[in-house]
């Protein structure tokens, strides 16, 4: 399909001018960016780089001392990060982030808490707006579940899950949040080929069933270029080269930061 | 009686020997928790059964320095058995778990060394006398027990002792780099189980330490445990992983519990030492989560 | 083998999500509560009614409200007695200087005393984690009772701090009776129960172990950590501070503030330990056991001592219970961290594969 | 209301009768999805209008390809409600293969399943211009697509509607021309040598089976049935779509293939059907997981296994059983028995067939014993499966009970099955020369089966008709028979039988590698591959115990008395579909196997002792090359018949 075909639109999110120190470490300096709607952005650069920081940045979880994040018109410095939940931005970690002590269901149905109203005491009546919540919520997740084909392991706790399994819980539970924009921290890290070949299948279904725009880190080459439309490459914090996968491929400077050469 | 200035260092300097008592039983949850991340809630159990057993043997007509040799095995086997039946399985584990083990450990020893010894309060003389020194109290009028400036000392070539122990042999050294990062250590070569080992039978010994000064001071009774309780408000304010925070903590707790207690206390209906330190350390981590002397964390995500 | 399942299939969200989708544990609670609604009751003498089933219900509910803030949101908290004690000592006060208020009345109103002070010192938990945050509810646990021994108006200026709890009365059925008292207390800690079951599977519950499973992610999600764990503290000092109000009224009657002292929060956090942290019935397991363990050593050491003809002081007895409550936390955090309840379920998991071992 | 002779009359009825019982339930999203008999015919209303606003009219086909789906289910009574003929294709057959039903059956309209359908057809249309039409149920992977031949089933619905607002009343009318003599659905037979051929079949053939077979089963409209088996296949036709709108009981779909095994559990069907193969898979799923379990409660299970095989069938059957049984088995049912069914999702089964294959006796009465009514059943497609039906309490491993009512059933003098019956098939379709020939002048359906009935009437099924030979004495010879006793042993992996035509039986035996090597490693008993341990003396006396207990029991037959095997010999090799010593699906080709291993033959009528033999072999790489070997033959005992024991 060609991007026209997606609704690719206008930028949902802008970053502008970013830097991001801890202590003395510098871990972005001036980067910008943006994300149109609807497309499959990735960031990439070797390790080190300040990809996951960037994420960090844009969903509140790291405060920047300088630049801007414009996300659906809104611009900001920081904020925190469940106010970032709640205005439409899911996130799954490199390290897998998941409530180690609960079922599958119920790592699910923790995305969703976001969307839900009603007061502790309701819930601890079940009756009400607290019941009707719960079930209708239920079924929501159970959409997803079915989505991401995971139905066998609804009810284990995920401590028990194997790691590929465990990845597909944890973008099971940034979906629950119905993002706008899905930051994906490396998705496919460690996994198999078939792994691979089923998460890259199921981003391209999130991005095309329900239009999300994704941001995500990446070390498989191939993946990347299979499957974004736009490929930012970052290192040492600053960014150095933005556009089309091809675009990105053939140029110098990012070659070089692959090979390591000097600066 | 003095002037109140006078009065008021006096006040101070009492204070500043009393925390070094809190300092001397911090310095055992120190030495634990710098090698193996366990903050050691049974320091204080591990106080009272070192006191009591070594009054219990006293009274049974054993040989001072003796008792003290003996006691110090007792406390340095202690040490090691604790260590490989209640932590080694647990490594890994986080840090809270280990925690509440040692609370568990705390019921442990104190029903172990009363169901040993006996649950009756025993005196316990050291042979210095807990009076005002005449010769300080003639030249400035202030009066400062004798017993104060001896724990002090005490506490002082103890800390020196450590000090030198870390800074000079190579178990000391092993030591640190084991605090730095375990992962690493392992990977140099350094025997983490036995580092461990040794840093429990150190804590054992410095429990013992800590037990004759305190059993001296208070009596050797089941409340001895609770010098754990005076402890925990220092290492809060001194940080969990520093032999000066445990001092230096020590003294500011010390100094200001016996100031408010001396001049807010009456207006309050006294008996404000229960919690003034807490709430003291308390405010303090509001400010400044990572102690007076801790690092400063980034939580990597 | 006595979990026969087959075709108890759930056609609605509803049905699967019941507290006991199971048909057989559905009847096991149905039997249980009419015995002890009932049964018991009738059957069960002064002795047990207040030495054994009232403490071990206002336990079982103190342990509830400590595992809400330990087991759920991850929370660890020392100070649970002070809570209690909170309960207690405003019940006592609303009694006291509200005419003709329904006790029930005064046992929420107390319990949101607590809340209340539990949010104050829940506080510290937005910057301090851990074991910091543990040895700072001690802070709660002296200064509380330090403030209820030296304020006199607490203690209606009693001398020793003691207080004498008022005769009570339920739509004017007095509760004067162990059987009373157990009824009320029974009734308090049944419905208090179901209402932190259902709070701990929906919505503010899956908030609590997020935060403590991982709290970065549960603030990605989009969970405020400051209003889960504060929310955490008062909902936990609640159900200790309505525990702590039925110990003084159906349990203990006169309450010195020291009843409330160190020792009954770590005996508390022991209930929680070997019952299971972050389990309903994991309270009551711990409470049972604990309660249960110095009778039963009290009842078990004597005629095995007098068999083997050595006479074992009634001290040592109770060090004993000292050595086996600590080496039982020791045994449970390094073999079974979740405690008795986690063997329940474990038990249950073979009883429904049997005769199949997996 | 009309008679209830047409499927689309039994559904209002339903709606009618018992409108908010549960007519259908999906395990889907985690819960069992429940439609009821009311919302049921009103969706069929809607989806039959939009069929008929989509061009489809009386006498055309509607394709339907996918799992079991209660959408899929809606369709075929939506398709009958218009005339239509619903024709289930297999959903694992590959596009090719769906080519020739669509042409011959000449489809216009399909409703499959999902993505994966929906690319097979897509993938064909250009063989089958005349499919203009295909609707899917699941949209997954679809959005994109933007072929006009398809749409949503949504979209189907959104037709109806709209077609229902100007048509009120066409749902009814055209219900009420509905004939039970129109053709209700049509399923192709799986032809091994020609094309498939249609069976035609009508609402009179399926209704009438369906309902005297439920009358005598005493079924209920409080049966839950699981549908697990392809829609295409005319047993789950008869289990799961015309008894249960005759009855009016409820089914049930798993959430997919890989879910049966725990649907099955949580919906517990109180009516269910299983082939052997699923049966013995079961089995060995119990057996495995038993061996995980702890010694003592191994040996408990071991000990009331053995009282249940003592005692259970004899139980079941209600015959007359020592006090001390009947507590040893009632223990046993608290212990083992109760708990299996449960775990296996039997405990509320009250009558369970199996068909389609010879059964293990070991295998059948392992079910029947703790305490499943299991029962053997013989039919087929043209027959509408109802045939002969084992009747509660005579129920014999070996017999698949007398002719079911409202059934004629008789053996020709060369041993083949003729059947006379309501649920005989109209024809087969566009096809009159096969649908003559098989058919006897007189009306009998010839069944290509051959058996017999034994004493007490009940049908017993040796062969293939055509297969079936005789002895040089004449008396019968049954070579699958004699096979598929031997097979049942789990020693003998294959087994071909020689005899026609001859004095004696002889046969030559595989042994299953992984369970007499299992057998020979428990002995210690060392060995370096297939052909050796094929070899082994030890081997052959395993087998020789297999086949001497094969022939007790034809022994104990008079008409197979004389068919028990005297010699045989275990083959070196396994024989191999690549060698073309089997077909594909794992038939032995008898005749093929008989000239390659001639000398074997020979060898085994002459009475020798051994023989060299060389074969061609193909390897897994595709090179060929020969393997031989000197095989020893042996002789096995034989007993004297039953009947002259009797006599004597």
């Amino acid at each position: 399909m060609t991007p026209s075909d997606r609704g690719i639109g206008a930028p949902i999110l802008a970053v502008e001018g970013v830097s991001l120190a801890f202590g003395g470490v510098r871990a972005l300096q001036g980067v910008s960016f943006d994300v149109r709607e609807h497309e499959v952005r990735a960031i990439i650069g070797p390790n080190g780089a300040g990809k996951s920081s960037m994420l960090n940045v844009i969903n509140g979880v790291y405060h920047p001392q300088e630049g801007t994040i414009t996300f659906k018109g809104r611009s900001r410095r920081d904020m925190v990060a469940h106010e970032a939940a709640a205005q439409g931005i899911g996130r799954t970690f490199q390290n897998i982030a998941l409530f180690r002590g609960m079922t599958v269901l119920d790592n699910i149905m923790t995305g969703r808490n976001v969307k839900m109203r009603s007061t502790f005491l309701e819930q601890s009546i079940w009756i009400g707006r607290a019941r009707r919540e719960e079930l209708a919520h239920r079924r929501k997740v159970e959409e997803i579940i079915d989505f991401l084909e995971i139905q066998h392991i609804r009810r284990t706790p995920v401590g028990r899950l194997p790691y590929g399994l465990q990845k597909r819980v944890e973008l099971a539970r940034a979906l629950a949040m119905e993002p706008e924009l899905l930051l994906l921290d490396e998705p496919m890290a460690g996994m198999n080929l078939e792994e691979k070949q089923d998460m890259c299948r199921f981003i391209l279904d999130v991005n095309e069933q329900f239009g999300t725009t994704v941001v995500l880190i990446e070390h498989d080459m191939g993946v990347v270029m299979d499957i974004s439309d736009r490929v930012v490459v970052l290192d040492y914090g600053r960014k150095i080269a933005d556009g089309t996968p091809d675009e990105v491929r053939g140029n110098q400077t990012v070659i070089d930061a692959y090979l390591g050469v000097a600066h | 009686m003095g002037s109140p200035v006078s009065f008021f260092f006096e006040v101070v300097i009492s204070g500043l020997l009393a925390g070094v008592m809190y300092s001397l039983v911090a310095l055992g949850f120190v030495l634990i928790y710098k090698a193996s991340g366990v903050l050691n809630f049974a320091q204080g159990a591990m106080v009272f059964f070192a006191a009591l057993t070594f009054v219990s043997l006293v009274e049974r007509g054993v040989n001072f320095w003796l008792a003290i040799a003996i006691t110090l095995a007792v406390m340095i086997v202690l040490g090691i058995l604790t260590e490989r039946i209640v932590l080694r399985p647990l490594v890994n584990q986080p840090a809270i778990t280990l925690f509440m083990v040692t609370i568990g450990l705390t019921f442990f020893l104190e029903g172990l060394s009363q169901g040993i010894w006996g649950s009756q309060p025993h005196g316990l003389e050291l042979g210095i006398q807990d009076q005002p020194m005449q010769w300080l109290a003639d030249r400035t009028g202030m009066f400062v027990s004798q017993f104060d400036l001896f724990a002090s000392a005490v506490a002082a070539i103890l800390v020196t002792g450590l000090a030198l122990f870390f800074q000079r042999t190579r178990i000391g050294r092993a030591l640190r780099a084991v605090a730095d990062d375990h992962q690493a250590a392992l990977a140099v070569g350094i025997p983490l189980k036995q580092i461990w080992a040794i840093v429990w039978a150190v804590a054992g010994f410095v429990a013992l330490v800590a037990g004759l000064l305190w059993g001296a001071r208070t009596g050797v009774q089941y409340s001895l445990t609770f010098v754990a309780l005076k402890a925990l408000p220092v290492l809060m304010l001194g940080g969990f992983e520093s032999i000066a925070g445990a001092i230096v903590g020590g003294l500011i707790i010390g100094a200001s519990e016996k100031v408010a207690e001396v001049y807010v206390g009456p207006y309050v209906g006294g008996g404000i030492e229960s919690w003034f330190p807490y709430v003291l350390a308390l405010v303090f981590l509001l400010f400044r989560p990572e102690g007076l002397f801790g690092e400063k964390h980034i939580d990597r995500v | 083998m006595l979990y026969r399942e087959a075709g108890q299939f759930r056609a609605t969200y509803a049905e699967d999500q019941q507290i006991f989708p199971l048909r057989q544990d559905r009847v096991a609670i149905g039997v249980l509560l009419v015995a002890a609604f009932i049964a018991v009751p009738l059957v069960a003498d002064q002795y047990w009614l207040s030495a054994l089933l009232i403490p071990f219900l206002i336990a079982a509910l103190a342990a509830l409200g400590l595992n809400i803030l330990t087991g759920y949101a991850g929370q660890l908290s020392l100070g649970t007695a002070a809570f209690m004690a909170i309960g207690a000592f405003a019940t006592y006060n609303f009694v006291l200087r509200v005419p003709g208020i329904p006790i029930l009345a005064a046992f929420v109103l107390a319990g949101i005393c607590a809340a209340i002070v539990g949010i104050v010192f829940g506080l510290p938990s937005l910057r301090i984690k851990g074991f910091y945050l543990a040895v700072a509810t001690l802070a709660a646990q002296f200064f509380v009772l330090w403030a209820i021994q030296r304020i006199g108006w607490i203690t209606n200026h009693s001398a020793s701090g003691v207080i004498t709890a008022q005769n009570i009365a339920i739509l004017g059925v007095p509760i004067d009776t162990p059987r009373a008292k157990y009824l009320l207390t029974l009734s308090v800690v049944a419905v208090l129960a179901l209402l932190a079951k259902n709070l701990v599977r929906s919505e503010t519950g899956r908030a609590f172990m997020a935060v403590r499973d991982m709290d970065v992610a549960a603030s990605v999600i989009g969970i405020p950590l400051m209003k889960t764990k504060l929310l955490a503290f008062a909902i936990s000092s609640f159900y200790c501070g309505v525990a702590g109000a039925l110990y003084a009224y159906t349990y203990l009657g006169t309450v010195e503030p020291e009843a409330f002292n160190l020792e009954l929060s770590f005996r508390i956090l022991f209930m929680i330990i070997i019952g299971g942290v972050g389990s309903v019935l994991g309270s009551f397991l711990g409470a049972a056991f604990i309660v249960l363990l110095p009778i039963a050593l009290n009842l078990v050491v004597p005629p095995i001592s007098e068999a083997a003809g050595i006479e074992i002081p009634h001290a040592i007895i109770s060090n004993l219970e000292l050595m086996i409550f600590g080496a039982l936390i020791i045994f449970f955090l390094i073999v079974e961290p979740l405690g008795l309840a986690r063997l329940w379920q474990i038990a249950k998991e073979k009883l429904r594969l049997w005769p199949f071992p997996h | 209301m009309a008679e209830l002779d047409t499927f689309p009359r039994l559904l209002l009825h339903h709606a009618q009768v018992r409108p908010d019982r549960p007519a259908i339930r999906e395990k889907d999203l985690g819960i069992w999805q429940t439609a009821t008999w009311r919302q049921m015919a009103d969706e069929v209303r809607l989806l039959a209008c939009g069929l008929a606003a989509q061009g489809l009219t009386r006498g055309q086909h509607l394709a339907l390809v996918g799992e079991n789906r209660p959408r899929l289910y809606f369709a075929m009574t939506a398709a009958q409600a218009l005339g239509a003929i619903p024709v289930p294709l297999y959903q694992d057959a590959v596009a090719q293969e769906m080519v020739y039903v669509l042409r011959d059956a000449e489809v216009t309209h399909a409703i499959v399943e999902d993505q994966e359908q929906v690319d097979k057809l897509l993938e064909i249309l250009p063989q089958c211009p005349r499919l203009a039409h295909i609707y899917f149920d699941d949209p997954r992977g679809l959005r994109g697509y933007r072929q006009p031949q398809i749409a949503s089933y949504e979209r189907l619905l959104e037709a109806g509607r709209s077609f229902l607002a100007t048509h009120p009343r066409f749902f009814e009318e055209e219900i009420g021309q509905g004939r039970p003599d129109d053709t209700a659905a049509m399923h192709y037979t799986s032809g091994t040598t020609a094309h498939p051929k249609g069976v035609v079949l009508t609402y009179r053939n399926l209704i009438e089976s369906g309902r005297s077979a439920a009358q005598m089963e005493g079924l209920t409209d409080r049966e839950d049935v699981l549908a697990y088996l392809p829609l295409a296949w005319i047993g789950q036709n008869i289990f799961s779509y015309t008894q249960w709108l005759v009855v009016g009981f409820c089914v049930n779909c798993p959430e997919s293939p890989a879910t049966v095994m725990t649907d099955l559990r949580e919906i517990a069907p109180t009516y269910y059907f299983a082939p052997p193969r699923v049966l013995e898979a079961l089995l060995t799923q119990v057996a495995i997981r038993m061996e995980d379990a702890a010694r003592i409660k191994r040996g408990m299970y071991r000990y009331f296994m053995g009282v249940a095989r003592r005692v259970g069938g004899r139980i079941l059957d209600g015959q007359p059983v020592g006090l001390v049984d009947r507590l040893r088995y009632g223990l046993g049912e608290l212990l083992v028995y109760g708990p299996l069914r449960n775990v296996l999702g039997m405990s509320r089964v009250r009558v369970a067939y199996t068909a389609g294959e010879a059964i293990g006796p070991d295998l059948f009465t392992f079910y029947r014993s703790i305490g499943i009514n299991m029962k053997q059943l013989y039919g087929s497609t043209e027959t509408s499966v109802f045939v002969c039906i084992q009747p509660n309490g005579q129920i014999k491993p070996d017999t698949v009970g007398p002719p079911a009512p409202g059934v004629e059933v008789k053996v020709t003098d060369a041993g083949e099955i003729l059947i006379r019956s309501p649920g005989l098939f109209r024809e087969y379709y566009k096809d009159p020369q096969a649908t003559a020939d098989a058919r006897t002048p007189d009306g009998w359906f010839r069944t290509g089966d051959a058996g017999y009935f034994d004493q007490d009437g009940h049908l017993k099924i040796l062969d293939r008709a055509k297969d079936v030979g005789k002895l040089v004495d004449g008396t019968l010879f049954a070579p699958k028979y004699i096979e598929n006793k031997l097979k049942f042993f789990p020693y003998v992996k294959e087994a071909v039988a020689f005899g026609d035509g001859r004095a004696m039986v002889c046969c030559m035996i595989n042994i299953d590698y992984e369970a007499v090597g299992n057998w020979a490693e428990r002995r210690n008993l060392a060995y370096t591959g297939y052909a050796d341990l094929a070899s082994r003396p030890e081997a052959y006396g395993l087998v020789r115990d297999c086949v001497e207990q094969v022939n007790a029991d034809l022994a104990a037959d008079a008409k197979l008395a004389n068919s028990q095997i005297h010699r045989f010999v275990i083959l070196h090799k396994e024989l191999d579909a690549d060698d073309e010593e089997l077909t594909r699906t794992r038939k032995v080709r008898r005749g093929f196997i008989g000239d390659k291993y001639g000398a074997l033959v020979d060898a085994l009528y002459a009475g020798r002792k051994e023989q060299f033999i060389e074969t061609k072999v193909r390897f897994e790489d595709g090179r060929t090359g020969s393997i031989s070997a000197t095989l020893r033959i042996e002789d096995a005992k034989t007993f004297a018949p039953a009947a002259a024991k009797l006599a004597a």
